[in-house]
């Protein structure tokens, strides 16, 4: 299993600042495509990916275990 | 200088040589917003040598619930925010030099306003610009700070160039749709925080102590009691266009920039952003009314009354009409605050 | 009051119910240095109701490069810290009600001074008022939030009565010798940090989100990329003389107080630590050289040349004599310079 | 083996952030006499402790393998 974290209006979109999923053998992009499904997400195709506090790019795969989390961007200032 | 700047002095990271390095540096400011005014308050207080402040909007009313420096003298006299920030600075510290730009951060100007420059501060509140800003630190070779923050939430990332991944390598493309503090909130202790990450990461540059430099990506949120910070090496993209090996600083070329245009004989703007995908209408309609924006719309476009007399028709693809304006800046914040 | 404070009630968390909650709050804040008066800054421009600030000291040089508010005029005119942050602070926001008191924070006066406020924030200097604090939040359960800073190093922890464990649960006695900004050095930035903690989590308390309160004892170095936040439960003490199930509230006895008394027919005043334990002279002889001060000493004690004409005298078991004043207060600041 | 980290001044008086050391089956009381020795660390009375993240009091019993931190209140502001 995988602990999946949330930040900013990405958690809010959830409504929880984490779920765990199986994502074990899945690209960054599959996973993200996989919850912008079942959460309707906003687009993440920016939102930045981290595996184990670690940046990740969207080909990256995940392993059993792993700790992604998602945080978006923001702009304001 | 050495009782003013006695307690810093006193601090082993920085001490007497790295005092007077920073009172030998010059910083760029973009934006004097709350992250511009806070991060001009820290660094001139400090005693940098020179500061140069660009910003193209002036003090309103609801900016001093968060934009330090401001008073409400400068919110009746609608004192342009360069102008406004660079009168409190030089009550503060006299002897730092504070240059005021107004006007529009474009390519052209940034690129001018950095030659010289030993750091650029990132106060801006769009993606579209801090992309601009990416590739002049690129081009001259000038690091620069990243910061930005809605609601409780915000982040930081020191940019150097030849040492750490660009914003362009993060992003790949530009978002098209972020919250803002128009759409989000924001509260103060969230500027706070990034202010403290930009202005420490800036006074090791500016006294030298490159050793010391924060390497993660770091973000938070205040009213969530969350904090991360992220290895960022995996992000580096050698075939990146800012920063990679054959660098195009595709930001600085003009068919990537987001284009006004008053349209002829109406009181009204076009905006077609840099930025291409598409924008979820719905979904931004159901956000701004929850905010109390008057919204109507079909599939095809979403029309939103603002503040005043104006109204913003935002197309699936990100391009809007303004109307009620023929000002060109005036439209651009307007967008950017509904959109990022 | 919609517009102004409107960034602030888009913000979910806060919304329009938090910011009228705020808006009827009434803080104390102890002490009107850099965590005082950015603080206060951050509160004010927030909307509260009424701030009462109290602080000894009058604003000095030294003050401008971590100090918000301040401006090179207070100097000049040597304006009482209190006095000065007041004047700022109606320029900001003249709607909230600002009181000022010049002296010194005894338990008395703190007690005096709590009586009907909602939250106390703590931009104190030293323990022995933070232990006055600790108790007197105790007595009359109301929450407060612990913040200090020193280099680049900050800390944060909000204690509420019956809710969380007590400054008194964690530190049993208190440190005798510590470092304060004047020996070890402060940087504006982790001023701000923690700030943003402590404005974040009043916020939090003023419009009443308590849910959401951090209930972890946070900790950071700016220069050195940490943050840690512990979690506190196992700190709870039922014993505890502050918040234990029989309190006696120990800080507030005359006994465990500071004596400090003007040695008959001369210019020199005795303090006596309400802190028990052993200094380590040598140590703090090394600490004191390597900033520049004068020191001469021997087993027994330590004597220091201060700034201007005075000369403090500190003994093994923390006892000191300021020889060169007769001022009580002013030898009390020059004794929690050095120790903290 | 246990990671002990320093924060602040004493991070600067033990020269670096963390030092591997045995600590296990000792209380923490017992390490901090053991590393004041060792060091030359200012008194470590009041210094706080956590075990793992959590605060830990001077009579708790160090375990194989857990992290301890020691971070000494300051008093500026």
């Amino acid at each position: 299993m995988n602990k999946v974290l949330f930040f900013a209006h990405l958690r809010d979109a959830v409504g929880k600042e984490s779920v765990m999923i199986d994502a074990a053998g899945n690209t960054v992009a599959e996973l993200k495509a996989k919850l912008t499904k079942v959460y309707k997400l906003p687009k993440m195709d920016v939102v930045m990916t981290a595996i184990n506090e670690e940046f990740a790019q969207n080909d990256e795969m995940i392993q059993e275990g792993d700790t992604i989390a998602f945080i978006p961007p923001v702009s304001g200032g | 200088m050495n009782e003013r700047y006695s307690r810093q002095i006193l601090f082993p990271g920085i001490g007497k040589e790295g005092q007077e390095k920073i009172s030998g540096k010059h910083v760029l400011i973009i934006g004097a917003g709350a992250l511009g005014a806070g991060n001009a308050e820290v660094l001139v207080r400090s005693g940098i040598g020179k500061v140069t402040i660009i910003d193209r909007d002036y003090v309103e009313e609801s900016n001093l619930q968060r934009q330090q420096l401001y008073t409400e003298e400068d919110v009746a006299e609608k004192l342009p925010k360069a102008v406004a920030a660079k009168k409190h600075l030089a009550m503060i510290n006299s002897a730092v030099k504070v240059q005021a730009h107004i006007g529009d951060a474009t390519p052209e100007v940034l690129e001018d306003l950095t030659r010289g420059v030993d750091l650029i501060m990132d106060a801006t509140d769009n993606f579209e610009t801090r992309m601009v800003i990416n590739d002049v630190s690129q081009k001259l070779q000038i690091p620069w700070i990243y910061g930005a923050c809605v609601g409780s939430f915000g982040m930081s990332f020191t940019i150097v160039p030849g040492k750490t991944p660009c914003l362009n390598c993060l992003l790949r493309t530009i978002p098209l749709q972020g919250l803002t503090c128009d759409t989000g909130g924001i509260i103060s202790p969230a500027v706070q925080m990034v202010i403290a990450h930009q202005t420490a990461e800036a006074l090791k540059i500016l006294a030298e102590d490159w050793d010391t430099l924060r390497k993660t990506f770091v973000s938070f949120d205040l009213w969530r009691n969350q904090y991360t910070s992220l290895k960022m090496s995996k992000a580096i993209n050698k075939d990146c266009l800012s920063c990679g090996s054959n660098p195009t600083y595709p930001y600085l070329e003009h068919e990537n920039r987001t284009k006004t245009a008053v349209l002829c004989g109406r009181d009204t703007v076009q905006i077609r952003p840099s930025a291409s995908g598409e924008i979820s209408l719905e979904q931004l309609a159901r956000q701004l009314s929850s905010l109390g924006y008057k919204t109507k719309g079909n599939p095809y476009l979403l029309s939103v009354e603002l503040e005043g007399r104006e109204r913003i028709v935002i197309f699936k693809d990100g391009r809007a009409l303004i109307h009620g304006t023929k000002d060109l800046t005036r439209a651009k914040t307007v967008y950017q605050k509904i959109l990022g």
